[in-house]
């Protein structure tokens, strides 16, 4: 008899304080069980946002910084010149790195910082309640947009691996999500990928994660997945936007 | 009436908040001076949500009770651990007998065990009114405001659409009322 | 078909529902009497079905799930 | 206009809009959410509007031009949101423009926590950007008085053209409280003839942040300091709270002011003759209640929710550090009534 | 005899602070005749940057406001929604545009703010001495990249009319050069343009300018504009980014 | 080392890679700007690494980054600048990182101007940032102390967990003076057994900033005010000029001080029994220095490039504001010799 | 070709040279002998082939160019 | 040695920070306090630029020269008309008389009118080296450093590749210092 999956190592066994069915918690696993694979969890340094994932730094079993709202791919710039030989990451959520920190994650991608970004995308700010985020759907409601977001009164979303790809910094650029195990598995692919791709020191690798928040969407999590998978897929594709590793194998 | 500082307490979603919300808007529309203070932040989501309300003749100064409490509505183990400590002399303690039970008798409290979930569950078909029924109990507990006033705060309250929910809100209350009438 | 087993950790889990929603053998249900010490209803196993295909371990957002296969 | 509950977030947005303000530009943060959430929703229906900026450094910029345009602006935030607003409320401060600026405190430094705290008092009356300025700095103890004072401050803004701050704190945001709205404008207000609207057919307007040459730029300083001295000789503000016959006087201001009022009441009952002076403008700093009650107080007793931020502030008022005694919580911690029993009593000894 | 060319009456007369050839003062020029020709100079309102032209508010003759650095998007919404009216647009070097300011030129876009972006990009900080911008070429020396940037220490250059076009809230972009008197006839009518659209409150519009900074380049004015056709230009493609109003012809 | 003519900018950023700096993050500002073009091509010779921020507010967080990872790392800008980072600095503050910040500070507020000012006082010294904290204040007069003081900055940072903020000026940064490096720790640096590595095999390293519970963030807060006692017991630092048999203290710092020190030769001259207290450290403000002369000294006359930034923090040190005057330049003035003469002799008079 | 005539506001220009470097028939040249007050060698005309294409005026960046056509 | 205060002052691009520069580094070989301070800003750009240079055997206190200065050179007309006010009794002020003259006679100062454009065009084919034949002129009229001290300072100055500049900056030395000799 074996046992074919279990919590991996590099997770803490602090309990996650993420509500029911929240996906946070589903990426913090495959971050973790990538570098695990890896054997990179004893050298990795985590840079974690403001936002629900504020605590990841309770929750990964290795070095972590607390960040300023949105300003996590600064400090990780901070931590990665320091040690070039480390795995630097940083997970955030879309309010922390699209509204707040869109210039901070443009200029470290355009740095070509051989850091790796986890981005948690889940149309909004989960934390401080659900408001608006940049990558609120048109039509989603949020508590500032109690209507719906009208792209003519609220602006249209930003969709960040699309606008990362027109820099020449970013090395591999995927957008996955956790709406199924099937996406589950091709994540945490893409998550150790970018970390490889860290490793071998060869540039900027961003993946970004179509997440949930049932609690501020109004749905179940299982609705919730299913909204991903209808609503927010289609307006933010699935697959890779950018992979040098691909282009020089041609 | 003297001052009254009561404090509702238990799980996020059993409604303590609107709870005390309702207790307040009373007090207010009777012409009193009120407050309500919720604790706030990340416990609440899953976690504990509770709220201090104050019913006084006189300008309020803390809205905080951290002591000599008039009532303290638990809803839940946790809350009557962390709060039946704040009553004062001759204090209620008002416990929601379903899912909280006072370990250890303390001196100089009343304490009234109301299975409000079971009450609820029985005659709305879930736990979702428990906390009206409650907050029936503590008006014919202490004396903060009248039976008329909650009946005013509803349509407060519950306003357009939510004028729905008042019938049922009253009844909780009553039910509540009464039980707390019938105590022992 | 492999057949396996697996186990919820009741004190980490929150009744999500999600390991029910994507198990292709039903193995899965939350519970409707057991309340965990945080107030949710854990899921727990109803068949033994189980095939060990870890879709419901994927998917658990609090690693509450641990999955055998027996061989 | 019959009294409402509000909650202090929703209150303050309602207040604004009484007030005429009719563009909010602010970012999200605990625990003055619902001040953007409640503005978002009711600030179209009256024809305003509401801007979800990118961050509360956008969102401080915006109000800068709104202000510049000449309307009634709003924006607000929490402590680590107004540490990022620094640089831009200097330079409002430096173009002597009028903007309301909401802080409702919670505990630092840094990320902190999120329940209430005051220790941003500093940033916020000795000025937290760089150069010499001061932006008048109102201090609210209830949830009505938050509403008074925001609509005062635009007010205040507009007529003396300089940011007004309304230093509040998460508790005044979070909690209920009865509120009216009554705004009554006491000040008489000239029009915004500086603004920018387009020149038409009159001269084109500017509005100027670097002045290169020293001279002028120390000319323009000293007119921003010209106003400073009307505004701090005619817009200090306090309570006296039992006052008359008080040896004691406690000092604390918004939040802290009504634990230590509900304190006083068990003080006053062990016989103690005790008051509190509170200052409702941190700047101006109300020197004149010190400077009248001088002699008659043996101590001050200075209560904050923070390390003693406004202890060199009460020092100056009274110009005797000697006569003042501090206590203080901080980190997001909300002192006890208790606590502040014991302090005035440990401070007054058998001295009642 | 006619007057076919003198300066237009929608600049001041007080002389321009610019060094001798800096294109700045075409630009200048461009903007102010487009609004002229508009009849819009008595509506407009400039948000002008911190940069060499921080003082284009003393040459615009109409209404202006000195921005904070980078903030010249976030100031004029600020005005654009007060005055939905007139004509706001903002002047912006590429420090103050492409560096500091970059969240707000990206969510001001996003927005679709219905104001003009005059986008400056002369591949250096001019105003604070020559140090390296986001535009600045590889090989390009700047006093923070002496050697010349190389984009493996100093990161990569990024595109600013690329990256937006990657947006929904623009609906007019362009870059335009006026290193030739063609340049300038066509870098004119893309300013007016963009205004023109402004006007019919279509959405935001945004013009890149390849400029020049004979100075910190240590090149003559002559040489600054072969410099800007022979090298800037290769990296920087003339052309339109993104046209909605021709999208819509269609 | 024999000495070198250096301007300040340059010297200062020799300074700090001499003191085993290898890390800048910065961006450009004047009167700065030589600081980051100095370090951007030296750091790299040394196997230090400069990176050009894409903002302050970058820089200031890739300092928190590099601080936590272990590294003795600096920034520097001038007055805008500065005010962008408060929230950053606020956040090193509050993890107890060590970084060191210079500050060379322009004319005030908002852009305002490149010439050299001294009103970012209150934003270095009360605290720019939200929550209780304070950060060490240095304040060199001369290119030398400037060196020497970024160099002591390093190991005071290191030392206490803390961020140093020299506090210089424009002049001190475009000037240049006769400079040696000498670097000498004179503390015992404990090994940063905190920093982020990467765990290895042993136990995980955390930096954090939210402390959400009141009650771990008060007590997070009181510990960094235990180290706050112990620097401000240990660290207070000033220079007595002329003291001895002084009736009158001038009372001034950095730039100003070297003016105030001409114009003392000329009152000395004039027969004026005129001296100096000139602080080095801004905060821990000097207060021994005035405790030890309280009684002695007529009037402290504080100079200063600001409208009187350091008046109370003199006025809570000598206890008696009515013993203060002030004279101040502001918007990038430098104030002359004559000024300050003609000052002093307003001040005491015939008082010889 | 039309004919045109360019007048050079003296004291505006800089002696860029942009104006000299486009135009088609070489009418302009920065003065070798005259300085004006901020210190430049400003451009003045050499001969009367303009023709009023306003290329040199487009490029000057001090707006120091006016150019009439004669006609 | 007296304190000596000493002004250079010019259009950018003439010169007059490297002037004050070797001037300084020259006081600081002999042993001398010596301090350079530059004016900044955005007038530098092909505006006026202007530095004071202080040599004093005593710490020295501001840097910035506004009165009692010992010598004013004035490269350019508003450079003099700025700056000739600030010289003290018995203080020297040198013009460059190719582009600069003082207007009105003033009391308690000496005059040196310097060719120095002229002279340097004459000799160099430019301009360049009018700032260094105005030095030569400075330190023959006041009791400042040494000429040996100069010397040393151009090579440490000219450092490496720039050594090449130094045998004319010693010319242009000489040639100011000899013309102050002989002046008048
Ligand atoms: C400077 C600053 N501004 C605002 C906040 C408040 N804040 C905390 S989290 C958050 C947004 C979180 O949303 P997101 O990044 O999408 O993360 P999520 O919670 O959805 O995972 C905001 C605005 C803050 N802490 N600091
Ligand atoms: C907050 C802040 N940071 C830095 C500066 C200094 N600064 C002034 S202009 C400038 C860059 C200008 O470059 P660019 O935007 O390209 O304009 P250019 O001068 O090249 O036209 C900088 C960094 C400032 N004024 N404010
Ligand atoms: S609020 Fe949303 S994002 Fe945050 S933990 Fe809950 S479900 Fe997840
Ligand atoms: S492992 Fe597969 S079959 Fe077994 S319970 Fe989980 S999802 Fe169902
Ligand atoms: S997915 Fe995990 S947390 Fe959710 S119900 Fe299943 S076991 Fe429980
Ligand atoms: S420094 Fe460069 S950009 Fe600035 S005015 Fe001079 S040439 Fe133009
Ligand atoms: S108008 Fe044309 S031809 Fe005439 S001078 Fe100008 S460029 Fe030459
Ligand atoms: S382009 Fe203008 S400034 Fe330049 S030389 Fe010609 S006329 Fe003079
Ligand atoms: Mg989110
Ligand atoms: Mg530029």
């Amino acid at each position: 008899m074996a046992v074919v999956f279990q919590k991996t190592k590099a997770l803490t066994d602090v309990k996650l304080h993420y509500c029911p069915g929240c996906a946070h918690g589903i990426v913090h696993r495959l971050v973790a069980e990538a570098l695990e694979e890896l054997g990179e969890d004893k050298n990795a340094i985590a840079a974690v946002p403001v936002g629900c994932s504020v605590f990841a730094n309770k929750y990964f079993n290795f070095d972590a910084i607390q960040c300023a709202h949105g300003r996590a791919p600064a400090t990780a710039t901070g931590i990665k010149r320091v040690h070039p030989d480390k795995i630097v990451l940083t997970y955030q959520g879309d309010g922390d790195l699209a509204s707040i920190g869109t210039a901070e994650i443009i200029h470290a991608a355009a740095r070509g910082e051989k850091i790796t970004t986890i981005f948690i995308n889940n149309g909004i700010y989960g934390m401080t309640g659900g408001q608006m985020a940049p990558t609120t759907l048109p039509g989603m409601k949020a508590t500032t947009a109690k209507a719906g977001r009208d792209p003519k009164i609220n602006g249209n979303p930003i969709r960040v691996c699309e606008m990362l790809s027109t820099l020449d910094g970013p090395v591999y650029i995927e957008r996955v999500s956790v709406s199924t195990p099937a996406q589950v598995t091709q994540a945490k692919r893409a998550i150790k990928k970018a970390l490889e791709i860290q490793r071998q020191g060869l540039g900027f690798t961003f993946v970004e994660v179509v997440s949930t928040c049932p609690t501020n969407w109004g749905l179940t999590p299982v609705k919730s997945m299913e909204f991903v998978r209808e609503k927010m897929i289609p307006y933010y594709p699935l697959g890779v936007y950018k992979d040098i590793t691909a282009e020089e194998g041609k | 009436m003297n001052t009254q500082r009561i404090c509702c307490a238990g799980f996020g979603g059993q409604g303590t908040l609107s709870m005390g919300k309702i207790l307040a808007y009373a007090g207010m529309l009777e012409g009193h001076e009120v407050s309500w203070c919720p604790s706030y932040g990340p416990e609440m989501r899953g976690g504990t949500a509770n709220c201090h309300v104050i019913v006084s003749d006189e300008p309020i100064g803390s809205p905080v009770v951290t002591s000599d409490a008039n009532c303290v509505i638990a809803m839940n183990q946790p809350s009557l651990d962390k709060f039946v400590d704040i009553l004062g002399k001759g204090g209620v303690l008002i416990v929601n007998s379903d899912l909280a039970a006072l370990k250890e008798d303390k001196a100089d409290i009343r304490v009234l065990n109301v299975p409000a979930n079971t009450m609820s569950t029985q005659e709305f078909g879930g736990a979702k009114l428990a906390n009206i029924i409650l907050l029936g109990a503590v008006i014919q507990s202490i004396n903060t405001v009248k039976v008329e006033s909650i009946d005013d705060a509803f349509t407060h309250v519950f306003e357009g659409s939510k004028a729905k929910f008042i019938p049922d809100n009253k009844k909780a209350f009553i039910m509540g009322y009464e039980f707390a009438q019938n105590y022992k | 078909m492999a057949k396996g087993r697996v186990t919820i950790n009741e004190t980490l889990c929150k009744g999500c529902e999600l390991c029910v929603s994507v198990c292709p053998k039903h193995v899965l249900q939350l519970s409707t009497t057991k309340i965990n010490a945080s107030g949710y209803n854990p899921a727990e196993v109803v068949n033994d079905d189980c095939i060990a295909c870890t879709s419901c371990a994927k998917m658990c957002p609090d690693c509450a799930i641990t999955v055998e296969k027996l061989d | 206009m019959a009294k409402v509950l509000m909650k202090g977030n929703e209150a303050v947005g309602k207040a604004a809009i009484e007030a005429g303000c009719r563009y909010f530009f602010g970012y999200p943060i605990t625990p003055q959410s619902e001040v953007p959430e409640y503005l978002s929703s009711e600030l179209p229906k009256v024809g305003g509007v509401f801007v979800q900026a990118e961050s509360e450094v956008a969102a401080i910029n915006m109000v800068y031009g709104a202000a510049g345009a000449g309307a009634r602006v709003l924006t607000s935030s929490s402590s680590p949101g107004i540490a990022l607003k620094q640089e831009g409320i200097g330079y409002i401060s430096n173009a002597g423009l009028p903007a309301v600026i909401i802080n409702m405190m919670r505990g630092g430094p840094g990320l902190g926590t999120i329940q209430p705290g005051q220790a941003d008092y500093n940033m916020t009356v000795k000025g937290g950007s760089n150069g010499d300025y001061h932006d008048i700095v109102l201090a609210p103890a209830s949830v009505q008085e938050a509403v008074d004072m925001v609509m005062e401050a635009f007010d205040l803004a507009d007529y003396y053209g300089t940011p007004v701050i309304v230093l509040a704190d998460g508790l005044i945001g979070q909690m209920m409280e009865p509120v009216e709205f009554n705004y009554v404008c006491k000040k008489e207000l000239a029009p915004k003839t500086w603004a920018l609207t387009g020149k038409g057919d009159g001269e084109k307007h500017m509005i100027q942040n670097l002045v290169i040459e020293p001279d002028e730029c120390e000319a323009w300083n000293k007119s921003h300091f010209e106003k400073y001295a009307v505004i701090e000789a005619n817009e200090q503000a306090w309570e006296e709270y039992l006052m008359e016959d008080a040896e004691y006087a406690f000092v604390s201001y918004g939040t802290s002011s009504r634990i230590v009022r509900s304190a006083i009441s068990y003080l006053r009952e062990a016989g103690y003759k005790v008051g509190m002076i509170r200052p409702k403008t941190l700047w101006p700093f109300p020197a004149k209640a010190f400077e009248k009650l001088d002699k008659k107080i043996k101590k001050y007793m200075d209560v904050e929710m923070s390390m003693g931020q406004m202890v060199q502030d009460v020092a100056y008022a009274c110009n005797d550090k000697n006569k003042i005694e501090f206590y203080g919580r901080t980190g997001g911690v909300v002192p006890a009534v208790d606590e502040i029993v014991e302090f005035g009593k440990r401070v007054m000894g058998g001295d009642k």
